[in-house]
C-alpha cells in the first residue's frame, strides 16, 4: 500500500513523447498560422497550468490573474522600450523579470483577498483586477489608454513565430513540472485539505494563510512571463487587452472543460480550445447564433460531463477495465477531484439504530 | 471520587451566549489525564459549545481553559491542536476528495521549510508506516487509495479518528463518535478508545448511546442548562435521578437530525 | 465647484444607487440562498429592459403597466433556469460551477437578443425621461425619483417577504443553514427555484428602470454584472439591506470624486474603498461572521 | 471592453459547438458573408478570381462598426466586379472575424497571408486592431490600407505599411476650434467645458482644439477625463452645466455616453450657445433617446454623410441602398470608409498594373492623390491622410434634418444655428 503510482513507467514514456511532439511540432509543421496558432496554444496551455494550480487546487476562483498577466506584458513592453531595445533575442531575457514582477505584486494582492472566504474572494479579485486596469490606463508611465509599442522582434518571417513558440514552451514546460511537483507534494495535499475543508485543515495544522498565498504567487509568476512573451509577439499593448476582462473566465472555462484540479485538464483543455478555436474562426465566419449554440452545448456539457472531459473519460474507461469501486481510484492519481458527492456516500450507512437512552 | 488537584484539562466558568441564549452559562469541567470521561447531557445543553470552547473554533465570554495548567483560553484551532488535542466532529469533517491516505498525511507536521514542503513528496517512508498501522488499526487499510468521499458515514467517524491520531494527540475530543454507526462499528470503536487509552491517551466525549458511554468511561459528567452539574461513575449516573430528569421533556428530535 | 453640485452629486448617488440596490436585491439573496455566484444578474436586467422596450414599442404599453407582464415573466425564467442548470450543481466546487454555468446562461441570452435587436443602442423613452424636479438651485430628473421610489417599493417588497411571510422564514433558515433548514423540515429545493425566481424577477424592474435611465446593447450587461457583484460584497453576502448600503457607497463615493476632485480616479477609488473595507470587514458591511465550527 | 465578463475573447472557446453550429447554418444556407462572386455581371473577366483578405470585429466590442465596415467592404467588390475588377480578375472577400481581439486580428491576418495566400489585404476597423495587424502584414511586406486606424499611436512606432484613409483622430475638432476662432470677438463665446472619456479616440481629439480656442480668447472652465466604467454621469454632466459654459464639447465613442450627459443637460436647462459630440450624435439612437426635437442644433463632427456631393459617393449610396435598402441616413460613415480603403488599393493595384506589394506601397508613399468617396487622399510618409478633411455636421430644423455647416468655406456647408436653439422639453 503506498502511494506511488504503478503505472509511472509508462506515464514517464508519454510524458517524454509529449515533451517531444512540442519540441518538435513547429519544424514539423511550420506553416506560420499553423505557429502562430501553436503558440497562443501554448501560452494558454501553460496559463491554465498555473491558473489550476491556484483556482483548481484550492477551490478559490481567481478572476484576477489577468492582473498578472498584464503587469507582465507591461513589464517586458515598458522595460525594453525604456532601454531601446532593438528586438531579436535579448528582449527574452526580460521574461524571467516579468514573472518575477507579476510574483512580487501577487504578494499583496493574495494577502490581501485571501482574507475573505470564496465568494467574496472572486469579486475581491475583481475589483482588484479593475484596479489595475484602471492604473494602466491613467498612470503616466504606463502611457495611459495609448498604449506601449514594442520594437517588433526582427526574426525572419518565414521562422518569427519560432522564438515565442520555443519562450513559451520552456515556461509551459516549467510551469507544468513545478505543478507536477506541487500535486505530490505535501504542499499540495495542504492545498487540497483547504479546498475540500478549509476550517478542519486549519485545525489540523495546516497554515492555511500561508499556503495560499504561497500557491497564489507561484501560479502567478508564469501566468506573468506568458504576459510578457505575448506582449513581445503581438507588438503593442493597450489597457484593456493587456488587463483583459475575458482572460480568467477563458481559462477557467479550459480547465473546466479538461478537468478542474487535475494535472492534465488544464493542457488539454487549453491545447483542444484554443485550437479548435483558432481553427474554427479562421474557417468559417458565424455570428450570432453561434454565441446560442455554444452556450447551450456548453451547459449540456457542465450537466452531463459535470468533472470535465478527461475525469469523466477516465472515469469511463476505469470502470470497464475495473467494475470494482475501490480499485477505480488506485489507478488514477486525479482520484482526488472525482467529486463524489458527500451525502450519497452518507446515506448508505442505516441511520437509526443503537440509540437507546 | 476527587479530581487531582493540577487536573489535565480544565474549563473555569465557562460563558458563551448566542442573542439572549446561554449556551454556556458558568460551565465548569475537570478532566483527568489517562481516563476516558463521558459528557452527557440533554439535546441544546451545550456539549458541542463546549467542545468548541475548548479546541479554539468559538470563542467565549468569559472563564478560562486549561491544559496541563497553562490557559489555552483564545488559542486558535491549530495552536490547540499542536499542543495535542485533537477533535472529531459530529458531523465528520473528512477531506472527500482525496484519497483515505491523502487524508492521513494532512495532519503531520513535520518541521520543514514551507519552500521545500511545496515540492517534496508527501508522506516519508515512516510517516507511510505510520499511517498504515493506524488505518490498519481502525480498519480502513483496504480503503487506503479510494477517495474518503466514498467512505460510509461509519467509516468516515473512524478516518476522522486516524487523521487525528497520526499527529499523536495526548487528549481526545470526540464528538458522538457512535452516532449514526451501525452496532458492529460500535462495538469496535469501543475497543479501539479503549486500546488507544491502554496506550495513554485522553479521552473526552459526547454521546447520546448511553450504553455506549456507561460501559466505557471511567468517569461522566452531566450537562443541563450550559453547564455541568453533576460529575461521577457510571453507576452513580445511572441511578441519579437527576439525570432522567434532564432528559424528560425532550423530544426524540435529535434521535432524527443526528445523522445527515 | 459651485455651490449645490456637491449636494447634487451626493442626491444623483442616492438616486441612482437605489436603482442599483434593486438589481443587486435579487443578486444577493440568491447568493445568500444557493450558495452561489450569479454571473447571469446583468444580462436578466437587461432582458428585462429589452422585455419593457418591446412591450413599449410593439404594443404602447407603458413602461409601469409594462411591469405587471415582465416580473412575472421573468419570475417563470428565473424558475426554469434554476430548474435545468442550477439545481444540478453539486456542492463541490459550487462556486467555479455557479459561475461557469450562468455565464453559459448569459451568453445565450446574449445570443438571443443580439439575434433578435442586434447590437445597436436602445433606449427607453417616455416624457418622465427628459422631465425634472427643482431643487437645490438645480433640476433632478423625474425618472431618478421614480426608478429610485420603484426600487425602493419592491426592496420593501422583498423585505416583507423576507421577514413576514412562511416563505421568508425558510428563505432565511436556508440562507443560514442550508443543510439545518432541511432536517427542520424546509423544502430547500422549493425554496431554492423561488429565490431563484424572486431575485430574477425582481431585474424586471431593475431593468425598467436601467434602461429608462441609460442606452443599453445585449453586450451591456458585462459591464453590469461586475458592479453588481462588487456591491453585494461591500454590503455583505445575502443581506438585502447591505445591497442598499453597498450601491449607495458605491455611486455616492464615485459621485463625489467626481465632481470634488476628479472623474478619472472616481472609480478606481471605489474600488480602493471596496478592498479596504473587505480588509477590515471580510464578511462585508452587514454580512453575517462566518461561523468556525459545524 | 473592460467589463469582466465579456465575451470577445472567452467565446473562442465555443469551438465544441462550433462544428455543430457550422452545419446547421450550412444547412440553412445561411451564415456566409462572404460577398458571393457568383452573381456574375456582363462584365469579361476573363483571368482567375482573386481573394482580398481583411478581418474584422463581426463580433465584440467593435461589431457594429465591423459590420458596417463589412457592408463597404462587400459593396466595393461588387462595384469593382461590375466595373471588370482587378486588372481583369473577379474580387471577392475573404473576411475573418476577429471578435475584437488584437490576438486573433494578427492570427487571422497571419492566416490571410500564408495560408490563403491572398494578394491583397485591406484593414480591419480600429486602431485597437490596426497595429498588431499591421505588424503582421509588415513582416510579408504587405501594404495595409484602412479606414478606422486613425489615432496618434498608429502613426508613431514607425510602421511603414499602413496607410490610413480617414482623416487623422487629433483633427476631428479643428473644424469646429477653427469656426470658434473665426467669428467676430464679440459674437464669440468666451467660456468652453471639454470633458472625453479616457480612450485613444477620444482623447487626442480635445488638446489641438482646445489649444486653438484658447488661443481665440475661450477660456476652459472645465476640463475632465472620465473613465468609461463610470456608473453615473449625472454629477459630470451637472458640473459642466453649473459652469455655464458657451461651448460644451463631448468626446466620446459610445452614444450612449453622449445621451448620457445630453439627456442631462435637458434636464438641467443648461443650453450652450455651441454643443458638440464628436461620435453618436448622428445615429438614431441618440435622437430617439433624447427626442428629435432636442437634437436640434447638435453638432458632430465626421469625414463623411450621405448627403455628400461627390460623384464616387453618389454611386456608393445608391449601389449601398440597392443592396441593403433602407434610407441614406441609416448608411454609416464606417461603411464609406471601408469603400474609400477599397477606392485607394484599387487605384494602387491599377496605377502599378501589379498586385505587387513593393511595387503598391511605393506607390501608396509616392505623394499621390488619391479620389474617394470622401475626397482626396494623399498620404504622408506615416501613412496619414494629409488631405483628409473633417467636415462638421449639425442637427437643423427641429432635429429632423442633418446637415454640413463646417468648414464654412465648402460650399455644401449651409449656415450653423448659432447660438444653439434652446431643447425643447
Amino acid at each position: 500500500m503506498s502511494l506511488v503510482n504503478p503505472t509511472k513507467s509508462t506515464k514517464r514514456i508519454g510524458l517524454l513523447l509529449a515533451v517531444i511532439v512540442l519540441v518538435a511540432f513547429p519544424l514539423i509543421f511550420n506553416n506560420p498560422t499553423v505557429t502562430t496558432i501553436a503558440t497562443y496554444c501554448v501560452m494558454y496551455m501553460a496559463i491554465a497550468t498555473a491558473w489550476n494550480s491556484f483556482s483548481g487546487f484550492t477551490g478559490y476562483v481567481s478572476l484576477g490573474h489577468a492582473i498578472f498577466f498584464g503587469t507582465g506584458a507591461y513589464t517586458l513592453s515598458l522595460i525594453s522600450t525604456g532601454l531601446n531595445m532593438s528586438g531579436g533575442f535579448p528582449v527574452f531575457a526580460l521574461v524571467p523579470v516579468a514573472g518575477i514582477a507579476a510574483g512580487a505584486l501577487a504578494i499583496p494582492i493574495g494577502f490581501v483577498a485571501l482574507r475573505t472566504k470564496r465568494h467574496t474572494f472572486v469579486v475581491i479579485t475583481i475589483a482588484a483586477f479593475f484596479i489595475f486596469q484602471l492604473l494602466a490606463e491613467n498612470l503616466g508611465f504606463t502611457k495611459g489608454s495609448e498604449g506601449v509599442t514594442l520594437a517588433p522582434g526582427g526574426f525572419a518571417a518565414s521562422d518569427y513565430n519560432n522564438p515565442f513558440y520555443y519562450a513559451s514552451a520552456v515556461i509551459l514546460i516549467l510551469t507544468v513540472f513545478l505543478v507536477w511537483h506541487i500535486k505530490r507534494s505535501r504542499f499540495g495535499l495542504q492545498l487540497f485539505a483547504i479546498r475540500d475543508e478549509e476550517s478542519r485543515a486549519r485545525s489540523l495544522g495546516v497554515k492555511v494563510d500561508r499556503v495560499k498565498l504561497v500557491s497564489f504567487v507561484l501560479s502567478a509568476i508564469p501566468v506573468g512571463m506568458i504576459g510578457a512573451i505575448w506582449a513581445y509577439f503581438i507588438g503593442q499593448i493597450y489597457p484593456q487587452f493587456a488587463f483583459a476582462a475575458s482572460f480568467d473566465v477563458t481559462v477557467a472555462l479550459m480547465c473546466f472543460f479538461g478537468g478542474l484540479g487535475t494535472l492534465a485538464g488544464p493542457v488539454f483543455g487549453a491545447l483542444v480550445l484554443e485550437a479548435l478555436q483558432r481553427y474554427l474562426v479562421l474557417s468559417l465566419t458565424i455570428q450570432n447564433l453561434y454565441l446560442i449554440i455554444y452556450g447551450l452545448l456548453f451547459l449540456a456539457v457542465i450537466v452531463l460531463l459535470p468533472e470535465g472531459v478527461l475525469p469523466s473519460i477516465k472515469k469511463q474507461i476505469s470502470k470497464r477495465l475495473l467494475p470494482t469501486g475501490a480499485d477505480v481510484s488506485f489507478n488514477s492519481p486525479d482520484s482526488a477531484t472525482s467529486g463524489i458527492p458527500q451525502a450519497s456516500a452518507a446515506n448508505k450507512e442505516p441511520v437509526k439504530e443503537g440509540k437507546a437512552l | 471520587m476527587t479530581a487531582e488537584t493540577d487536573a489535565f484539562l480544565e474549563v473555569k466558568n465557562a460563558t458563551r451566549s448566542y442573542g439572549g441564549v446561554k449556551a454556556l452559562d458558568n460551565c465548569s469541567i475537570k478532566i483527568s489525564e489517562g481516563k476516558i470521561t463521558g459528557l452527557i447531557g440533554p439535546n441544546g445543553s451545550g456539549k458541542t459549545t463546549l467542545f468548541n470552547a475548548i479546541t479554539g473554533y468559538e470563542s467565549i465570554e468569559g472563564g478560562d481553559v486549561y491544559f496541563r495548567g497553562q490557559s489555552i483560553t483564545g488559542k486558535t484551532p491549530e495552536q490547540i491542536f499542536a499542543l495535542g488535542i485533537g477533535r472529531t466532529f459530529q458531523l465528520t469533517k473528512i477531506f472527500a476528495r482525496m484519497t483515505v491516505m491523502e487524508n492521513m498525511f494532512i495532519a503531520t507536521q513535520r518541521k520543514e521549510g514551507w519552500l521545500r514542503s511545496v515540492i517534496r513528496p508527501a508522506g516519508s517512508s515512516e510517516e507511510l508506516d505510520r499511517a498504515v498501522e493506524i488505518l490498519k488499526f481502525v480498519g480502513l487499510l483496504k480503503l487506503a487509495e479510494s477517495p474518503a468521499g466514498s467512505l460510509s458515514y461509519g467509516q468516515r467517524k473512524l478516518l476522522e479518528l486516524a487523521y487525528i491520531l497520526i499527529a499523536d494527540p495526548t487528549l481526545l475530543l470526540l464528538d458522538e463518535p457512535a452516532g449514526g454507526v451501525n452496532l458492529s462499528l460500535i462495538k469496535e470503536l469501543g475497543d479501539h478508545i479503549r486500546y488507544l487509552n491502554s496506550l495513554g491517551k485522553t479521552f473526552l466525549i459526547v454521546e447520546h448511546n448511553m450504553d455506549f458511554v456507561l460501559t466505557l468511561c471511567h468517569e461522566v459528567n452531566v450537562m443541563s442548562s450550559g453547564s455541568v452539574f453533576m460529575t461521577g461513575k457510571p453507576e452513580q449516573v445511572r441511578s441519579d435521578p437527576r439525570v432522567l430528569d434532564a432528559y424528560l421533556g425532550i423530544d426524540d428530535f435529535e434521535e432524527e437530525i443526528v445523522v445527515p | 465647484m459651485s455651490a449645490g453640485t456637491l449636494e447634487m452629486a451626493i442626491l444623483d448617488g442616492i438616486l441612482t444607487g437605489g436603482v442599483y440596490a434593486l438589481m443587486a436585491a435579487g443578486l444577493t439573496l440568491i447568493f445568500g440562498v444557493l450558495d452561489m455566484i450569479n454571473i447571469a444578474q446583468g444580462i436578466f436586467v437587461i432582458l428585462g429592459a429589452y422585455a419593457s422596450y418591446s412591450l413599449e414599442h410593439s404594443f404602447g404599453i407603458g413602461l409601469f403597466e409594462g411591469l405587471i407582464i415582465t416580473i412575472p415573466a421573468m419570475f417563470l425564467l428565473g424558475a426554469f433556469i434554476e430548474w435545468a442548470f442550477i439545481r444540478r450543481l453539486g456542492e463541490y466546487n459550487r462556486v467555479s460551477m455557479s459561475i461557469l454555468v450562468t455565464y453559459a446562461v448569459t451568453i445565450v441570452i446574449e445570443g438571443v437578443l443580439l439575434l433578435h435587436f442586434g447590437s445597436n443602442y436602445r433606449s427607453l423613452t417616455a416624457s418622465y425621461v427628459t422631465q425634472s424636479f427643482h431643487v437645490f438651485g438645480n433640476y433632478l430628473p423625474k425618472i431618478y425619483l421614480y426608478g429610485f421610489l420603484l426600487a425602493l417599493a419592491s426592496v420593501l417588497v422583498l423585505y416583507f417577504i423576507l421577514y413576514k411571510t412562511r416563505l421568508g422564514v425558510s428563505v432565511r433558515a436556508a440562507m443560514d443553514n442550508r443543510f439545518a433548514a432541511q432536517l427542520v423540515g424546509v423544502e430547500v429545493k422549493r425554496v431554492s427555484t423561488l429565490t431563484f425566481a424572486i431575485g430574477v424577477a425582481v431585474t424586471a424592474v431593475g431593468g425598467m428602470v436601467f434602461g429608462a435611465v441609460q442606452p443599453f446593447t445585449p453586450n451591456s450587461s458585462y459591464d453590469l454584472i461586475s458592479r453588481l457583484l462588487t456591491i453585494v460584497v461591500l454590503g455583505g453576502l445575502g443581506s438585502v439591506g447591505g445591497a442598499l448600503v453597498g450601491a449607495l457607497v458605491m455611486v455616492v463615493v464615485e459621485d463625489i470624486i467626481s465632481v470634488a476632485w476628479t472623474p478619472t480616479w472616481a472609480t478606481l477609488i471605489y474600488f480602493a474603498v471596496l478592498v479596504i473595507v473587505l480588509l477590515l470587514k471580510p464578511q462585508g458591511l452587514f454580512g453575517q461572521r462566518e461561523v468556525r465550527a459545524q | 471592453m473592460k467589463s469582466l465578463f465579456k465575451r470577445s475573447k472567452q467565446r473562442r472557446i465555443g469551438f465544441v459547438i462550433v462544428p455543430a453550429a457550422a452545419l446547421l447554418l450550412a444547412a440553412c444556407g445561411s451564415g456566409s458573408s462572404n460577398a458571393s462572386s457568383s452573381s456574375a455581371t456582363s462584365t469579361t473577366a476573363s483571368a482567375k478570381p482573386i481573394q482580398i483578405g481583411a478581418s474584422l470585429s463581426l463580433t465584440g466590442d467593435f461589431a457594429a462598426n465591423g459590420k458596417s465596415f463589412q457592408r463597404g467592404y462587400a459593396i466595393w467588390a461588387e462595384q469593382v466586379n461590375k466595373n471588370g475588377g482587378l486588372l481583369g480578375h473577379k474580387v471577392s472577400m475573404k473576411i475573418l472575424d476577429d471578435a475584437s481581439s488584437p490576438t486573433q486580428v494578427a492570427t487571422n491576418y497571419q492566416d490571410l497571408i500564408t495560408s490563403d495566400h491572398v494578394p491583397l489585404i485591406v484593414g480591419p476597423f480600429s486602431s485597437l486592431l490596426t497595429v498588431p495587424a499591421a505588424t503582421v502584414a509588415a513582416r510579408y511586406g504587405y501594404a495595409m490600407v484602412e479606414g478606422a486606424g486613425g489615432a496618434p499611436g498608429v502613426f508613431t512606432h514607425g510602421l511603414k505599411n499602413v496607410f490610413d484613409v480617414s482623416y487623422p483622430v487629433k483633427d476631428g475638432l479643428l473644424p469646429v476650434a477653427n469656426w470658434i476662432k473665426s467669428m467676430p470677438a464679440g459674437k464669440r463665446p468666451t467660456t468652453a467645458a471639454y470633458v472625453t472619456s479616457n480612450n485613444i479616440f477620444a482623447q487626442p481629439q480635445i488638446a489641438p482644439a482646445q489649444a486653438i480656442m484658447q488661443a481665440a480668447g475661450v477660456k476652459t472652465v472645465y476640463n475632465q477625463v472620465f473613465q468609461s466604467e463610470t456608473t453615473d454621469f449625472t454629477p459630470l454632466a451637472d458640473a459642466i452645466a453649473a459652469t455655464h459654459a458657451q461651448v460644451a464639447i463631448i468626446s466620446t465613442t459610445s452614444v450612449s455616453k453622449v445621451i448620457a450627459f445630453v439627456k442631462d443637460f435637458i434636464t438641467q436647462h443648461y443650453n450652450p450657445e455651441i454643443l458638440v459630440g464628436t461620435n453618436g450624435v448622428n445615429q438614431t439612437a441618440f435622437t430617439s433617446a433624447i427626442g428629435t426635437c432636442n437634437a436640434n442644433g447638435i453638432i458632430q463632427p465626421n469625414g463623411w454623410y450621405a448627403g455628400y456631393d461627390n460623384t464616387l459617393s453618389h454611386q456608393f449610396v445608391k449601389a449601398y441602398l440597392a443592396k441593403y435598402g433602407g434610407t441614406t441616413s441609416q448608411i454609416t460613415a464606417s461603411s464609406a470608409e471601408a469603400y474609400g480603403v477599397g477606392e485607394v488599393l484599387a487605384d494602387a493595384v491599377n496605377a502599378t498594373k501589379s498586385f505587387n506589394q513593393a511595387k503598391i506601397l511605393k506607390y501608396l508613399h509616392s505623394g499621390v492623390t488619391f479620389q474617394t468617396l470622401q475626397g482626396p487622399v494623399k498620404f504622408n510618409s506615416k501613412g496619414e491622410n494629409v488631405d483628409g478633411v473633417v467636415l462638421g455636421f449639425q442637427w437643423q430644423s427641429k432635429g429632423t434634418k442633418y446637415v454640413q455647416i463646417l468648414p464654412a468655406s465648402d460650399k455644401q456647408s449651409v449656415a450653423p444655428l448659432f447660438p444653439k436653439p434652446a431643447f425643447c422639453s
